[in-house]
């Protein structure tokens, strides 16, 4: 097996005690929570024996360990548990919601990459100057303002004042029905199904949310482009491109940015997984059913299932979405997995 | 050259008058980052100061003068329960200032004993790091956070807690790579010929040299804490009211910008920003002074 | 073919305008070498980036003319400049794996400039990107094509980077210092490949170099730059013969060669003589059949294996070899930075290799065996004063305490030659020279038996190795220590060794007294060594 | 399109099953509109111009009519004849047996509702024929038929649940969770988690006139600053449950109706548990300085009805009804004074975060008001799950705020949940031997029988001198409408879709 392929394997290997450790955390974190979920889901006019009836269906009357080795031997045959809050399978809910999720923070990434990538460079050819200082100030303040903030603002300028937002109601307004499912990316489904009405709406719908997070995700890719884009720009292998006769363009892309893309994907990946937790409160403001909300849900009322169900599969995620980029990695850097990296 | 030559004999004085220089010099070289230090200067006096300058009690209430806007008597006009919101934006920098630094500090410190023991002795102890700041990086770290002040309580030493655990990674990671690649630097094996033990060489030469990047990461999470403890405020489980807190007056002030009243919300979300602001800017900043490679 | 009249460059920087060439003029003809040499920062690398127009930001030509074959190279709009290099003038610079694209095929490396200058398609420019592989000679070029600058060593990576440079047949190749950083052998084979190929093909060409001896061999002409002007300007024989410039005359005198003694590297008026030292009978240190084995990735690394030799008290002794064959290591394990993995190291006849090198630091021995090392610049704490550098093992391991602490550290700073005021310089407001002297302080400062040398003068200007040779031959003289010397440059060894051992890929080939070994080596590898050094010209009676 | 309408509401509708363990309050919206009762209460105008339910004023749905033994321990119903379920099959009384039998059994809050009305034991119901079903009683109870016409006991196709019912699940809790399978006026056509649920008119409903809406969608959004724009802005035509200040603001654009809510107090909490609670000079004395105007005006922005300031004498039965405390921080000085504590003392003030809508405002002036008795409070803000444990379950909260509102529109009703030793909404832990023997009398007892009305002011007499829960205000229940008619005010708090129209614009 070649190196690149080892080091890929040794990273999903290490992923087993990430995975672990996630299980573990997340089961002692909702049983730390205060709160009886008994209580909580024994209903209004609750007796003590109901509540105690209850208890016994949630299975909650066992001992700790228990309750942990159940757990865990239910999710070894891929059963995340009931969410008694929604009563539906959690599995079944992170199906429905995290696509939800995905398709806000993807399209927010690629519109913040769109513009802070860019901006990185052309910051990193003009350093010190006043298009430099502007970038900087411009991105610093878009991480500078809370997302629920932004959120709230852009809706009362530009939907209320202004009316050319359409009404911040999730997904998809009323008057659309959903695709057909497919991948759960309202985007991908609608243009699968040719349906370019229904496109437009959830485009539509997907503006501001994504503006609000675009704008709190840019500074830390702005400024890893900017700093890789200088530190490449300075690298002796430009000079021997510039002294070779390249063209501006050539060493600038195809060198110089080539190289600087590696720390940059990194950063990406952190973004990303920073960008799913910001969502939690994005999510709140524009009513997007996505996992996030689905989450403060779950832990303000001690649904427990719910809760590890969501953490773990945001482990999950966590250690695909490094796979990704140990992927996107080898593929730019051919010392992946070498001794030399 | 010459007159270092002549201020030599006065060793002590010349150190720190050069400490200070330095700092005027970095200041002075950028306008932004002085612009920073500046806005970072103010916020520090309105936490020291604002609560016995503000014009009003931030707690007082009056029904009567509830919701005004912005006038004479009440700048930033007055919240749903009549008190004066610019008092509250200025006697609440002083919390989310220690919430921010606290939080900040905890993780700085822990991180960097983590991470130095780490990538100074590598093999199990640095995979075992590495495997257990996975597992926190491998939670969505605002939820993290969030699950840590419901378990707990939503006490401000707990807002600080959580805080500081979903940023140690960071720390650790960057101070684990910043002493690895210093371990076998020359000036390390110099220190250990100098009798020094693995431990002193590990605290006075190597981690030392980690500061520079460490700082723009102090900086950058400085701002972070605020704005996670802001999120907290948002979804409830922020500080206990009525304690004033930017992050609180912004989240409860969001409710009623629909309605009109915007100054509940904007006020105190500007100075969020403000304060954000200033200590993201703060970053490069702080990295120039403490590297003495930028002296001249 | 190239007229360079009163060039002056300069530099915007924070603090105001640097000059860093003032006004120099040299014409260079068609086929001619041209070698141009000068201590660091005299301004030679940017001469040739003025000539390149690829100066960093900030610099720009203030005045002068460049003409190369009736182009104003300083007027030349962008687009002529870019069509000029690669296929007129193109350059290669040192440290050549930093100087290739690291995630980009090499093959490719070579067709972009191809393309660039259209000398080939893209259906030809594989087959002609393999030919210039060829052209330097290495080997399976087809293969290499493919192959990533991590790929290679550094000996085939500075091929690459020849091959770029020759790709479009340019008429004049400008070569900076394209072998530092190589090892003495791959040295050799690359300055004679370059000096091949541009004979063959008529080009002119421009040795940058701080090396006298190796501009001497591969050039018709040499330069010689002092602070962005040119001081000399002459044949190579005459200016080892009749040195018209002082500085000229500091250079040629410093440059080792054969024959020479450590105080004929001075210039005339510091040759003071040698205090006399005494080489005592016994041995101080004596190694006994050390190896070290690491735990290499794929499989064990046999870095040192079983390697004997004796250091007597006074005495110096060399370890010479190639780069990778061990001598660090040795070392290393010696001063008990690493532990061993079997033999003795008997110091005055206590076995020290038992003491783990994690407690050896808390050890009374530790202030008798100390260490100066390669790079100046990585071995002082960028965050430490010269003084607070030499202070360390004061007060670690003499327990002096304040007043006395700054006292003997200004004795040490005089003993090598240190100017007091810099000692609350940190160490990037120090020259080479000086944190050279730092770090000699700070290692003899616990008064140590045994001092081990790991190249100290590699990243030094000759002047400034001659200088800090001398302080430390009379350092021993006045000390009384003993030294293990250890470097790939048997010339250097020579001046300063009374014994030298020669390592080759872990183990030593031979062993004996300087003298013997070289003049009469016995060893085919010691032979190789010695040949593939530059020999300057011997300096005659001036 | 003219035969839609759009709600939001902040509540999120977790299953289509009242029954099931873990159905949040919002859910019972689908059993009141896609399920039948036999019987329902009338409705009668507010004050207003609104419509209210009428809790004296009992009309059939399902049933035709009904009996009542003289001994008032069976009562016998008689089924519509036409009465369909969705699917067409006709409804009998055998799936009125099955769907009381389910309620009873399976536990928790439905099981707890049906005992309020004396159902405890499947035995009590008899399907006699089809069209006829008997319910026996232990014991004769006004609250019986009452309590047959809240949400829970609603009538299930018992022949569709039983082909999807299995051992394990012989209630068919899972179908039921994901399917409305009734006779009521709206089916669920769709239903987003989290989202939006879809109601689609069911054309052959008898239980009442047909609905003029064919299709009403009730969207989810969390935000209520969301809600209300969309309100505003005619984009939705019914913004159900907004926060009191925007309805008041609303109220000058568009109409909002804010019916005060039935047998629901917002109360402040002395916990008897607490020490110097037990001082009833402490407890006057607080209830002396709390600022109550400012509380109704800035945590309930006016909307409700004021329960402070009333006549000392107690003359009618009206509950809730007004304390006769008001702000008299003199007074509360005095008894403070008086009391055993007259430096004050230190006690954590608690709300739960879900309700800080108005529990906040409130908490802030009351942890004023009563720092000038000298009582020191930090306002704890406890979230959701932990809210029930803490404060109704465990009773270990010293001095909070309470909502308990009633669904059966009785004050012996709100006494047994609130007043009676152990209950849930007792909170307080309070504990009165004559209130535990009066409320035991009246709870079951005829309102028209002479000796209720004497007990009933009794009872409030010692509450209000006691007062383990001081009353602060009654809330309202805000709905925004812009573009719709016909909404109606019910004790259950949820949005009875049956009667909504399109209003002309
Ligand atoms: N980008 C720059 N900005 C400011 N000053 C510069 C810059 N590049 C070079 N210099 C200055 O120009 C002078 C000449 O530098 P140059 O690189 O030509 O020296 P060199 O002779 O090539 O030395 P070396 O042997 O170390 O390579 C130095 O004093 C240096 O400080
Ligand atoms: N930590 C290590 N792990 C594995 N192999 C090592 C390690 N350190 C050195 N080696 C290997 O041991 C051999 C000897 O290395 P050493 O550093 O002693 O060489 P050197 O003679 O000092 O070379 P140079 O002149 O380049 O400094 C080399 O092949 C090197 O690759
Ligand atoms: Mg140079
Ligand atoms: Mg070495």
């Amino acid at each position: 097996m070649n190196g690149r392929g080892t080091a890929i394997l040794m990273r999903i290997a290490q992923a087993v005690p990430v995975i672990l450790g996630v299980v573990i955390i997340s089961f002692v974190l909702t049983r730390a929570l205060p709160g009886d979920p008994a209580v909580q889901f024994a209903g209004l006019t609750a007796t003590p024996e109901s509540i105690e009836q209850t208890r016994v269906k949630l299975g909650l009357d066992r001992p700790l360990p228990e309750q942990f080795f159940l757990y865990v031997g239910q999710l070894l045959q891929g059963d995340l548990g009931q969410s008694v809050s929604t009563g539906r399978p959690v599995a079944a809910e992170l199906a429905a919601r995290l696509p939800a999720s995905l398709e806000l923070t993807l399209v927010a990434l690629i519109v913040s990459c769109s513009i802070a990538i860019p901006l990185g460079v052309l910051a990193a050819t003009r350093p010190g100057s006043w298009i430099d200082q502007l970038c900087r100030l411009f991105v610093t303040a878009g991480v500078s303002l809370p997302t629920f903030f932004t959120g709230i603002v852009l809706i009362y300028v530009f939907y209320y004042l202004l009316g050319i937002a359409p009404s911040p109601l999730g997904r998809l307004d009323f008057v659309y029905l959903d695709p057909p499912h497919v991948t759960g990316f309202f985007l991908i489904d609608a243009a699968l199904d040719g349906d370019w009405e229904t496109w437009t709406g959830a485009a539509r719908q997907l503006v501001l949310p994504a503006t609000t997070l675009a704008l709190f995700t840019m500074a830390p890719i702005a400024r890893m482009t900017r700093a890789a884009m200088l530190s490449a720009l300075s690298a002796d292998y430009i000079r021997t491109a510039r002294a070779a006769g390249l063209g501006a363009g050539k060493v600038l892309y195809g060198y110089a940015f080539r190289n600087a893309l590696l720390p940059v994907v990194t950063t990406l990946g952190m973004v990303f997984s920073f960008a799913l937790g910001a969502n939690v409160l994005v999510e709140k403001v524009f009513a997007w059913p996505g996992i996030g909300s689905y989450a403060v849900e779950a832990l303000v009322v001690s649904d427990y299932a719910a809760v590890q169900g969501f953490v773990l599969a945001m482990a999950l995620l966590f250690v695909l979405l490094n796979l990704m980029i140990d992927l996107a990695y080898s593929a730019i850097d051919p010392r992946f997995g070498t001794a030399a990296k | 050259m010459t007159d270092t030559l002549a201020t030599a004999t006065l060793a002590a004085p010349k150190r720190n008058s050069g400490t200070f220089g330095h700092v005027l010099y970095v200041l002075r070289e950028n306008p932004v980052t002085a612009l920073a230090f500046g806005m970072f200067a103010f916020l520090i006096g309105s936490a020291i100061l604002g609560p016995s300058l503000v014009p009003y009690d931030p707690l007082a209430t009056d029904s009567a003068i509830a919701l005004q806007p912005p006038s004479l008597a009440h700048w930033f006009g007055t919240d749903n329960l009549g008190r004066d919101v610019f008092s509250r934006v200025i006697v609440a920098t002083r919390l989310d200032l220690i919430i921010s630094v606290a939080a900040v500090s905890i993780s700085f410190v822990v991180g960097s004993v983590l991470g130095s023991l780490a990538g100074y002795r590598g093999g199990w102890t640095d995979v075992i790091l590495n495997r257990c700041l996975d597992t926190i990086m491998a939670f969505p770290l605002f939820v993290l956070a969030m699950g840590i002040v419901a378990a707990l309580g939503n006490s401000v030493a707990n807002i600080i807690y959580a805080t500081a655990i979903i940023n140690v990674p960071f720390y650790a990671r960057l101070v684990r790579a910043e002493v690895n690649i210093r371990r076998e630097a020359g000036f390390t094996l110099a220190a250990k010929l100098a009798g020094n033990s693995d431990a002193r060489v590990l605290a006075m030469h190597i981690f030392p040299n980690a500061l520079p990047p460490m700082m723009v990461q102090v900086s950058l999470n400085l701002g972070w804490a605020i704005l996670n403890a802001a999120g907290l405020s948002f979804i409830g489980l922020g500080v206990r009211p009525p304690t004033p807190e930017w992050g609180i007056m912004v989240a409860e002030g969001a409710n009623f910008i629909i309605s009109g009243e915007w100054w509940l919300a904007l006020f105190p979300g500007l100075w969020l920003m403000l304060a954000v602001f200033t200590f993201n800017l703060m970053g490069d900043g702080l990295r120039d002074i403490v590297d003495p490679r930028r002296r001249t | 073919m190239l007229s360079v009249q009163d060039l002056n460059v300069s530099f915007r920087t924070r603090r105001g305008e640097v000059n860093a060439v003032k006004g120099i003029s040299f014409e260079l003809a068609k086929g001619e070498r041209l070698g141009i040499v000068g201590e660091s920062g005299s301004g030679k690398s940017v001469t040739s980036y003025a000539l390149m127009r690829i100066l960093d930001a900030g610099g720009t030509i203030k005045t002068g003319e460049a003409v190369y074959d009736g182009v104003d190279l300083r007027r030349a709009n962008e687009a002529a400049m870019k069509d000029i290099r690669g296929r007129e003038i193109s350059m290669i610079f040192q440290n050549p794996r930093a100087a290739l694209n690291p995630i980009r095929k090499v093959g490719h490396q070579i067709e972009d400039v191809l393309v660039r200058h259209a000398r080939a398609t893209r259906a030809d420019a594989k087959a002609k990107a393999v030919e210039a592989l060829e052209a330097v000679k290495i080997n399976d070029a087809a293969a290499r094509y493919e192959a990533y600058p991590f790929e290679l060593s550094g000996g085939m990576c500075q091929r690459i980077v020849i091959a770029i440079a020759l790709a479009c047949d340019p008429k004049l190749l400008i070569a900076d210092e394209p072998t530092t950083g190589l090892d003495i052998t791959t040295q050799k084979a690359v300055m004679d490949l370059v000096d091949d190929l541009v004979r063959a093909r008529g080009m002119s060409s421009i040795l940058i170099t701080h090396d006298l001896g190796l501009a001497s061999q591969y050039c018709d002409r040499i330069v010689v730059m002092k602070d962005g002007v040119i001081v000399e300007d002459g044949k190579p024989a005459d200016l080892f013969t009749q040195p018209k410039h002082p500085y000229t005359n500091k250079l040629v005198d410093a440059t080792p060669r054969r024959g020479a003694s450590i105080r004929s590297l001075l210039p005339q008026d510091q040759r003071t003589p040698l205090a006399p030292r005494s080489i005592g009978n016994a041995a101080m240190l004596e190694v006994l059949n050390l190896t070290k084995t690491y735990d290499g990735k794929s499989g064990p690394v046999h870095a040192v294996k079983g390697v004997s030799f004796s250091i007597r008290s006074g005495e110096s002794v060399g370890l010479v070899g190639e780069s990778g064959c061990g001598k660090s290591t040795t070392s290393s394990m010696i001063v008990r930075l690493l532990d061993i993995s079997s033999g003795n190291i008997l110091y005055k006849g206590e076995d020290i290799a038992a003491i783990p090198s994690a407690g050896f630091a808390r050890n009374p021995l530790r202030g008798k065996i100390q260490m100066v090392f390669q790079d100046a610049t990585d071995s002082l704490n960028p965050r430490h004063s010269a003084r607070q550098s030499i202070a360390e093992p004061l007060r670690r391991l003499c327990g002096l305490k304040g007043a006395a602490v700054d006292e003997r550290v200004e004795e040490l700073a005089d003993l090598t030659g240190l100017p007091p005021h810099l000692l609350d310089r940190f160490p990037h407001q120090l020259s080479g020279g000086q944190k050279a002297r730092v770090g000699i302080a700070r290692a003899i400062a616990p008064d140590p038996d045994l001092l081990i040398l790991d190249e100290p003068t590699a990243s030094l200007d000759v002047s400034i190795q001659a200088v800090v040779l001398n302080l430390l031959a009379d350092l021993r003289a006045r000390l009384g220590m003993s030294y293990l010397f250890v470097s790939h440059d048997l010339n250097v060894v020579r001046l300063l060794c009374d014994h030298v051992v020669v390592m080759k890929g872990g183990s030593i080939v031979e062993a004996g007294p300087v003298e013997k070994v070289m003049d009469d080596p016995q060893d085919a590898y010691t032979r190789e060594l010695l040949s593939a050094a530059p020999q300057a010209p011997s300096r005659k009676a001036a | 399109a003219g035969d839609t309408l759009v709600v939001v509401n902040g509540q999120t509708v977790n299953s289509l099953d009242l029954h099931r363990t873990g159905t949040n309050r919002a859910s019972y919206e689908i059993a009141i509109n896609c399920y039948d009762r036999l019987a329902r209460f009338g409705t009668k105008p507010t004050e207003d111009g609104g419509v209210s339910f009428d809790y004296s004023k009992i009309e059939p749905e399902l049933a035709e009519s009904w009996e009542i033994s003289d001994d008032g321990l069976t009562i016998t119903f008689k089924l519509k004849p036409d009465a369909l379920f969705q699917d067409g099959t006709p409804v009998t009384a055998h799936d009125v047996k099955w769907s009381f039998d389910r309620a009873v059994s399976v536990g928790g809050f439905p099981t707890t509702q049906m005992q309020a009305g004396g159902f405890v034991r499947p035995d009590q119901f008899e399907a006699v024929d089809d069209a006829t079903f008997v319910v026996k009683l232990d014991k004769p109870s006004k609250l019986s038929l009452p309590d047959l016409a809240v949400p829970v006991p609603f009538v299930i196709n018992s022949k569709l649940a039983k082909e999807n019912a299995t051992e394990a699940d012989p209630w068919a809790m899972e179908y039921l969770h994901q399917n409305t399978i009734g006779s009521g006026a709206y089916k669920v056509s769709r239903w987003d988690n989290g989202q939006q649920v879809v109601y689609e008119r069911f054309d052959g409903w008898v239980g009442g006139p047909l609905p003029a809406i064919r299709r009403i969608i009730r969207r989810e959004v969390p935000s209520s600053a969301t809600q209300r724009a969309l309100v505003e802005r005619g984009d939705v035509q019914i913004a159900f449950g907004i926060p009191d200040k925007d309805a008041a603001e609303l109220a000058e654009m568009l109409k909002v109706d804010s019916t005060p809510i039935a047998n629901c107090v917002h109360a402040l909490c002395l916990n008897t548990k607490f020490e110097p609670f037990t001082d009833p000079n402490v407890r006057k004395a607080i209830a002396w300085a709390l600022p109550y105007e400012d509380i109704f005006k800035t945590a309930a922005y006016g909307r409700g009805a004021p329960l402070w300031g009333g006549e000392t004498e107690i003359t009618d039965t009206a509950w809730p009804r007004k304390s006769p405390y008001s702000t008299d921080i003199e007074k509360a000085k005095e008894l403070m004074a008086a009391s055993a504590y007259p430096d004050g003392f230190e006690v954590p003030l608690s709300i739960a975060l879900d309700l800080a809508g108005w529990m906040e405002p409130a908490a802030l002036l009351i942890q004023e008001a009563v720092g000038k008795l000298g009582i020191k409070t930090e306002i704890e803000k406890i979230p959701g799950a932990n809210w029930r444990t803490a404060s109704l379950v465990e009773k270990r909260l010293a001095f909070h705020l309470e909502n308990f509102a009633g669904w059966l529109d009785t004050p012996d009703y709100y006494f047994f949940w609130a007043y009676q030793d152990g209950h849930l909404f007792n909170s307080s832990n309070y504990v009165n031997p004559e209130i535990e023997m009066l409320t035991n009398e009246t709870l079951h007892m005829a309102m028209d029988d002479p000796e209720y009305a004497p007990k009933i002011k009794r009872m409030f007499e010692i509450v209000l001198d006691e007062l383990p829960r001081i009353p602060l205000y009654q809330p309202a229940l805000n709905v925004a409408i812009n573009g719709a008619d016909g909404y109606q005010f019910w004790f259950h708090r949820q949005l009875d879709v049956r009667t909504l129209d399109r209003a002309e614009s």
